[in-house]
């Protein structure tokens, strides 16, 4: 570069981290301009949410020293982070769900020992920011009840609140829709212009070709590449990552659907609470289709999943499958549903899909567990279920191909794999497939696409729920649209595109129509 | 018919009084996450630190301060396995739990050689009623007086302190930045992490107020409601504050409720024994016993269903693992 | 992504040592405190647990009682229950031992009562159990609550029982009459003594040898059977098991019936094997140490079995030590087990963090 | 030879301030006066009874005096086990030839302090707390009913256990509370058989007012001015007699019955209580303490048949 020191907002040198025997970051250096929108990718497991936890203070770095406007700065925890204007917004939201918006701004900063004057003082100084960066949120709502891109408002909020001058965003975009997400942007430029330096993590390259000044590429630990922005492309990026060449579309050849497998009637489903979370949704599944369901997260399509599944048992109306008919008064548990040949890749492997205290052999065979396969007259044969772990994990190319490490020890990208497999190898009828690339790293995605394209041309009836628009777009045949528990719209792939999805899922489709957002 | 009532409603203040205190002690320490069944224990080490000392030096205000101290540090224990070294909350409960019944009695037979006793207290060894003003006069009045003279007055002061730590709890549970801090760190740890407050900090000191409420607690027991320590005298208290607290819903108001039914039961209790119901004769006595615990299991399969705490309770908060 | 692995013998030799190491430091200074020799003390300690044959019988009499509830303890666990109703479950088996003792002792020879009592042990206990259990699975009572509030009805109700309706006529404590020969259970020296091997005259008997099959079926139970798989899988990840389709209700259900009649087992070794009456408080805490147990056994038979041996010599080391320096009250046993507790259960992450930390670092070298 | 006896303490612990209590003092005595050791042992579980005795058997120790009705089958299983070794058993009845069996007419004394009580009431409604819920404490209770009716015979008895288990002998504040109950009932005596639950008894007494009346040993210090008497039950005597015949080469089997005139229940009368009797009870008392040894006056054993019908 140039002779004279450039205004760096934040420079890293020699940044180190090692969990136990995993070393996350390796000695990482790292320069942000002031007042640019720096991006950082990586595949899953890269160390990127490492390295921001290091600037932020939430870990201590084992070596390395960051210098904030060019002076050396020692942050031992969040609290001296925030002294020196940096402000975070985390890949997991750090809320407390049952506590006002207010009193999650002020948590830290409350300005006082009895709360009251600090939560008259915060809304008053919490109105100018809203007014400065468009960050609208009503403050004295409960957190939980918010949508996620307002929950994630409140956590920018919460930044600027503290007087940040740095923000950094750990992936900010995977819960939003294209709108929340161009928003977000936005307030991402404005910020810029106030001079606010913004570093990005994301997985999605669009976003960062689209709105960040440089990139820098992580890869197992390590910073491997530098670039402008505008000097790259998609590919570059994609491969800088992944360390090879990636191809970045999907190959498909149009769908032949044929019989319908499964249809559903009018499925409502009331909570536990009495909120009604499914409102009378239709639909109908042929055998060599994928019908991709959009919507944004929230909005029923988890629900669907379970009532298809037999998690949850529909309040009313009825699934047609398998020359069964499901009803409230004759329902199906989701082990009843596996035997009809449906399987079932869940939204959340963490939360359902995996035990992540099993070994892989026993994850691999959670929900066929009572399967003759894999028992014996008394006990379950561990045998079996070892035997045909081996193969999968072989045919599947997980990494490492080893059936006693404990699944919480797989990265998110081989998880997964062991789920679909499983799920894949049972050879089902109709595949319900939840976010099935979410949080996964650029080179397990086009795996995985390769996989659910070839079942569809095996004729097999796929369901996809995703909140990927991209994935919606590449990967169905149909499209559904669900908002607010309902059915909103339905398009065939061919004539989708994304701006007509986006207003759809905000329910905005006939307002929306022709103004421009 | 009216003056057995007001008796019983008093006792059920004294009975209630341990209950209180020990469950707003574990309000302190769930609300921040950190399960506490070793209120029994602190309780007792309360008690027999405040007749100890009490026995020692002739004042029960010295005896208090002892309890305090004894109590507090069992809560620095319990918060040294769970917080600073991530410890199983329950073991350690029982842990502390186990030790208090043994060392009582192993240093009360050492110091004082009456079996794990402490000598009997008197005068200003212990805590006195305080006597309103009037009392005596107004006992008279019809109504009123009873209640002012016989329920309202006449109580040692840890009996008000008690009740009075109730609006306090909440005030500082729900008005101050304590108080947010603290029932943040019981939700969501991570929230409060990310927002540049330690954690342990806030956790170590909701037990030292656990620490506080369960000495006052014990040395109510020795000092004030008798005249000493015996061995085990806590005898499950500590439980059933915990089934409070839960009863509760970990809400200081509620809670109290549920520490004064638990108190009336007990009341009630010892007056209908020996009590010959007609036709049926007496009733037997662990009959009435077993009431409040038949009674707790009924109301909450019934009446209180599920008793949601809060989120982060009982797990150990990780940074990072090793 | 390399899996550096802790060696074997430090998790769980080394670190557990360390730990009760540092609690036999500190129950030191307690006897130091009070002005006793903890070295005298140590040795009586060992002694008497280990030092000769009926010490070792006594020992391994209570570890008995200690593995059925460390079992009943882990078992409830392992699906994510805590079951702190051990104590009056075990009360329940001991009066279901008791009552088909009571019955049949007279009428039947021990070969049909021990089975029978065994099973009656079993099944009062689970049935004890249950109520909670329902009620957590069913009405989202909190199962610890619930469990705390059994024991104290557990106890109210055997001494109801025992008072009115089970008392010996003319006897002066409520006591039942003793038992028949035919419903004592064999004890171990008199099965070796024939045998040619003297092993010491103490309450030691066959209960033991079913405490042992307990571990066995406890085993192979949890991880080499799908009701088991299911059990685990409820216990880490409820969620999950609704994916799988698995009855979370029912699984909860049916672990604290097992789980009760782990309990209840303690009956069969008490009453039926030592006591030969029924009588009352003969758990005498041995619920609660079943807590201890399972923890320190991490929830593995293996482990509950050691942790089990380890809680009966600290009871018959203390015993012995009680027993030959009077002016030693039995309390200060108690005093060491809560510091066992304190040390290898709560605080057993002390040293773990530093000393695994070391040998991951040697290895990753 | 001096005999090398020994004693085992029921699992109240020999300082439970009554009755085991009574046996510390009267070996603590026995020494004094002999200078023979006693070997003492405390076991905490129904285990280590068994244990304990069986071990002090084995090392010789003879006679050993067993406290408590909790021994019962224990001692009758080892003494079945060593016939040499000599037995006694307190409050209990075990029908072998090496085992002395020492049991109280403790409703006879509960008749004097009932009659006592009754003087001394001036609402005449007097109380009764028990500790556990067992036979024996029934037998004090009806034996205090009895002497009570004596006196005032509409007088009234308000009698409460304090609970099933042996946890009630050691509840102090579940005493105080009962005491308070009775109080309120209009109750202004009240005889605590119940240990150390007693204790609270006897504070709330004093907090109140009130008189109370203390059981086994001499508890009239524990707050002088308001124990009106204790219901002595000799058990020192008792254990200091079973050693002193022993070492006599007198000490025989068979059942011992300790009750008003072999002065091994009593009513206390030192400093402590002076002040609350008068003479006019003091010679009423002697009168029917007389009567009772005469057998003109029918003491009901509540044991004998389980009622307290008299
Ligand atoms: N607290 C922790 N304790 C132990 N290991 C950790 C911890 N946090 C992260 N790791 C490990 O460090 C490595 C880097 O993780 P990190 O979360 O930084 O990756 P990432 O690049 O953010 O991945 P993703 O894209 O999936 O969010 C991973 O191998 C991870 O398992
Ligand atoms: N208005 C504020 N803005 C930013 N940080 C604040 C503010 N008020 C307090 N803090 C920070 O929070 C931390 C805790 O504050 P402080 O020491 O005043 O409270 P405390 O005494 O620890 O808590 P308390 O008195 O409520 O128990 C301090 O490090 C302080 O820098
Ligand atoms: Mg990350
Ligand atoms: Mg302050």
């Amino acid at each position: 570069m140039s002779n004279q020191t450039p205004p760096y907002a934040i420079e890293l040198e020699g940044i180190s981290k090692r969990f136990g025997a995993v070393q996350a970051n390796k000695d990482i250096s790292l320069q942000v301009p002031t007042g640019t929108i720096h991006g950082i990718i990586g595949e899953n497991g890269a160390g990127k949410s490492t390295l921001m936890s290091i600037i932020y203070g939430f870990y201590e770095a084992d070596t390395g020293s960051i210098s904030i406007d060019g002076e050396k700065v020692d942050i031992r925890n969040s609290q001296d982070a925030i002294k020196v204007g940096i402000g975070m917004v985390h890949q997991h939201f750090m809320l407390v769900e049952n506590f006002s918006v207010l009193e999650n701004i002020v948590l830290g900063a409350e300005g006082g020992a009895v709360l009251k004057h600090g939560l008259d003082a915060a809304r008053e100084e919490l109105k100018r920011l809203e007014s400065e960066y468009h960050l609208d949120v009503d403050v004295d709502a409960i957190v939980e009840d918010l949508p996620v891109g307002l929950q994630q408002r409140v956590e920018i909020l919460k930044a600027l609140y503290r007087g940040a001058k740095i923000l950094i965003l750990d992936e900010p975009t995977g819960v939003l829709t294209p709108q929340e997400a161009d928003h977000l942007f936005r307030i991402l430029k404005s910020l810029k212009e106030q001079g606010v330096t913004v570093i990005l993590i994301t997985h999605k390259l669009r976003e960062i070709l689209a709105s960040t000044d440089n990139v820098s590429v992580m890869r197992q630990g390590e910073m491997v590449a530098h670039r402008e922005t505008a000097t790259t492309d998609k590919e570059e990026l994609a491969e800088l990552m992944v360390g090879k060449k990636v191809r970045l579309k999907v190959n498909k050849d149009d769908a032949t659907p044929q019989q319908t497998v499964l249809s559903a009637k009018d499925l409502s489903l009331f909570d536990e609470q009495g909120v009604e979370r499914l409102k009378k949704v239709s639909l109908e599944l042929k055998a060599g289709e994928i019908l991709g369901i959009a919507g944004v997260s929230g909005n029923g399509q988890s629900e669907l999943l379970n009532v298809l599944s037999g998690i949850a048992t529909m309040s009313s109306g009825s699934i047609e499958f398998a020359g069964q008919t499901i009803t409230p008064n004759a329902p199906k548990d989701a082990a009843q549903m596996r035997e009809l040949k449906m399987a079932h890749v869940p939204e959340d492997r963490h939360k359902m899909g995996l035990v992540t205290g099993f070994e892989a052999y026993e994850a691999a065979v959670l929900g066929y567990h009572n399967s003759e396969a894999y028992n014996g007259r008394w006990l379950m044969s561990r045998k079996a279920m070892f035997k045909e772990c081996e193969q999968r994990m072989a045919d599947w190319d997980v990494r490492p191909p080893n059936p006693l490490l404990k699944t919480a020890n797989f990265s998110g990208g081989n998880q997964q794999k062991i789920v679909i497999a499983r799920e894949v190898e049972q050879n089902p009828d109709v595949l319900l497939i939840g976010q099935p690339t979410r949080g996964v790293d650029i080179g397990a995605i086009e795996n995985i696409h390769e996989q659910i394209v070839k079942l569809r041309d095996a004729g097999k009836a796929i369901l996809l729920v995703s909140v990927e628009l991209d994935e919606i777009m590449a990967l169905s045949d149909r499209i559904i649209v669900m908002f607010d528990g309902a059915v909103v719209g339905e398009v065939p792939a061919s004539e989708a595109d994304e701006r007509t999805l986006g207003l759809m899922m905000a329910n905005a489709w006939n307002e929306g129509q022709g103004a421009n957002p | 018919m009216f003056e057995t009532l007001i008796l019983i409603l008093d006792a059920t203040l004294r009975v209630s009084t341990p209950l209180i205190l020990a469950a707003l002690a574990g309000l302190f320490s769930e609300r921040s996450g950190i399960v506490d069944i070793g209120l029994e224990g602190k309780m007792l080490a309360g008690a027999f630190a405040a007749a100890a000392a009490a026995a020692v030096f002739g004042s029960a205000w010295l005896g208090l301060l002892f309890a305090i101290a004894a109590s507090v540090f069992l809560a620095l224990i319990h918060g040294f396995a769970c917080i600073t070294h991530r410890g199983d909350h329950i073991v350690s409960g029982v842990a502390i739990n186990t030790i208090v019944a043994g060392l009582t009695v192993t240093l009360g037979l050492d110091w004082f050689n009456q079996g794990g006793q402490t000598p009997a207290l008197t005068g200003d060894a212990r805590f006195t009623p305080i006597i309103f003003p009037f009392a005596e006069q107004l006992a008279d009045v019809p109504v009123i007086g009873l209640i002012y003279s016989e329920l309202l007055s006449g109580h040692n002061i840890l009996v008000y302190l008690a009740f009075a730590m109730v609006p306090t709890t909440y005030w500082v549970v729900f008005k101050t930045r304590f108080g947010l801090r603290l029932r943040a760190v019981g939700e969501n740890p991570h929230a409060v992490d990310t927002a540049g407050i330690s954690v342990a900090l806030v956790r170590y000191r909701a037990l030292i107020i656990c620490g506080v409420l369960c000495g006052i607690a014990g040395a109510y027991l020795s000092t004030a409601h008798n005249a000493g320590f015996l061995k085990d005298m806590s005898a499950g208290k500590g439980y059933m504050a915990l089934a409070a607290l839960i009863f509760g819903k970990w809400r200081p108001v509620p809670v109290l409720f549920a520490c004064l039914l638990f108190g009336f039961l007990d009341a009630v209790a010892v007056r209908l024994q020996g009590v010959s119901l007609p036709g049926i004769g007496e009733v037997p006595v662990q009959a009435i016993e077993v009431l409040p615990y038949v009674l707790t299991v009924l109301l909450l399969a019934g009446f209180i269903g599920k008793a949601v705490g809060p989120k982060a309770i009982g797990k150990p908060y990780v940074k990072e693992r090793a | 992504m390399s899996q550096a692995k802790v060696p074997v013998w430090v998790s769980v030799g080394l670190i557990p040592l360390l730990n009760i190491l540092l609690a036999f430091f500190v129950s030191g200074l307690v006897f130091v405190a009070i002005g006793q020799d903890p070295f005298e003390a140590a040795g009586y300690l060992l002694y008497g647990a280990f030092g000769y044959d009926e010490g070792i019988g006594y020992t391994l009499y209570y570890a008995t009682n200690l593995i059925f509830t460390g079992l009943a303890v882990s078992i409830a666990f392992k699906a994510g229950l805590f079951n702190i109703g051990g104590e009056g479950q075990a009360y329940i088996g001991g009066l279901g031992v008791g009552l088909l003792c009571l019955w049949l002792d007279s009428s039947m020879p021990l070969i049909i009562i021990a089975p029978l009592a065994i099973i009656g042990g079993a099944v009062f206990g689970a049935a004890w159990a249950y109520i909670p259990a329902y009620l957590q699975a069913r009405r989202g009572s909190h199962i610890v609550i619930t469990t705390i509030m059994f024991n104290f009805i557990a106890s109210s109700l055997m001494v109801y029982l025992m008072v009115n309706w089970l008392k010996e006529e003319g006897m002066m404590s409520p006591i039942s009459r003793t038992f028949q020969e035919s419903a004592w259970l064999p004890y171990l020296h008199d099965i070796f003594t024939p045998l040619g091997l003297d092993i010491g005259d103490s309450p030691l008997n066959l209960a033991f040898i079913l405490a042992l099959l307990g571990c066995v079926i406890y085993w192979a139970l949890v991880w080499h059977t799908r009701w088991g798989y299911q059990l685990r899988t409820v216990g880490t990840n409820p969620t999950a098991a609704r994916y799988a389709g698995i009855d979370n209700a029912k699984v909860t259900i049916w672990v604290m019936l097992i789980s009760g009649a782990f309990a209840g087992l303690v009956g069969v070794n008490e009453i039926m094997g030592v006591n030969h009456n029924l009588l009352l408080n003969f758990t005498a805490g041995y619920g609660f140490a079943g807590i201890a147990v399972a923890l320190m056994g991490r929830n593995h038979p293996i482990g509950i079995i050691l942790a089990a041996i380890l809680f009966g010599a600290l009871y018959q080391g203390g015993a012995e030590l009680a027993f030959e320096i009077p002016s030693i009250t039995p309390e200060i046993v108690v005093v060491i087990q809560g510091l066992v507790i304190l040390f290898s259960g709560a605080l057993e992450n002390m040293f773990k963090g530093r000393i695994e930390g070391y040998f991951l670092r040697k290895a990753a070298a | 030879a001096d005999i090398k006896p020994a004693v085992v303490y029921d699992q109240a612990g020999k300082f439970d301030k009554s009755f085991n209590e009574g046996v510390y003092n009267g070996i603590t005595k026995y020494t004094e006066d002999t200078g023979i050791q006693v070997r003492e042992s405390e076991p905490k579980n129904e285990a280590q009874v068994e244990q304990n005795l069986r071990r002090l058997a084995k090392r010789g120790y003879t006679p050993i005096v067993a406290v408590g009705f909790n021994m019962a089958s224990a001692v009758s299983k080892v003494a079945q086990d060593f016939p040499e070794i000599q037995f006694s058993i307190i409050d209990g009845v075990i029908d072998q030839p090496n085992v002395q069996s020492i049991v109280f007419k403790e409703h006879e004394g509960s008749f004097l302090v009932g009659a006592l009580a009754a003087m001394a009431s001036k609402t005449d409604t007097v109380g009764f707390v028990g500790g556990m819920d067992i036979p024996l404490i029934r037998k004090f209770g009806c034996g205090y009913e009895q002497g009570a009716k004596y006196i005032t015979s509409d007088a009234t008895v308000i009698q409460n256990m304090t609970g099933s288990t042996g946890a009630a002998f050691n509840d102090p504040t579940k005493g105080s509370e009962l005491a308070k109950s009775q109080f309120s009932q209009g109750a202004d005596v009240v005889f605590a058989a119940a240990g150390g639950t007693g204790i609270g008894v006897y504070q709330a007494a004093k907090d109140e007012g009130k008189l109370a009346i203390g059981v086994d040993s001499n508890q009239n210090h524990i707050q002088p001015g308001t124990m009106l008497t204790s219901m002595v039950k000799r058990v020192d005597l008792a254990a200091y007699k079973v050693f002193a015949d022993a070492n006599a080469g007198e000490w025989t089997s068979g059942l011992t019955v300790l009750g008003l005139a072999e002065g091994g229940v009593d009513w206390a009368l030192d400093d402590n209580n002076a002040s609350l009797i008068t003479e006019e009870m003091k010679t009423k008392i002697a009168d029917v303490k007389q009567h009772i040894i005469s057998g003109d006056i029918q003491v009901h054993d509540y044991m004998s048949d389980n009622t307290c019908n008299y």
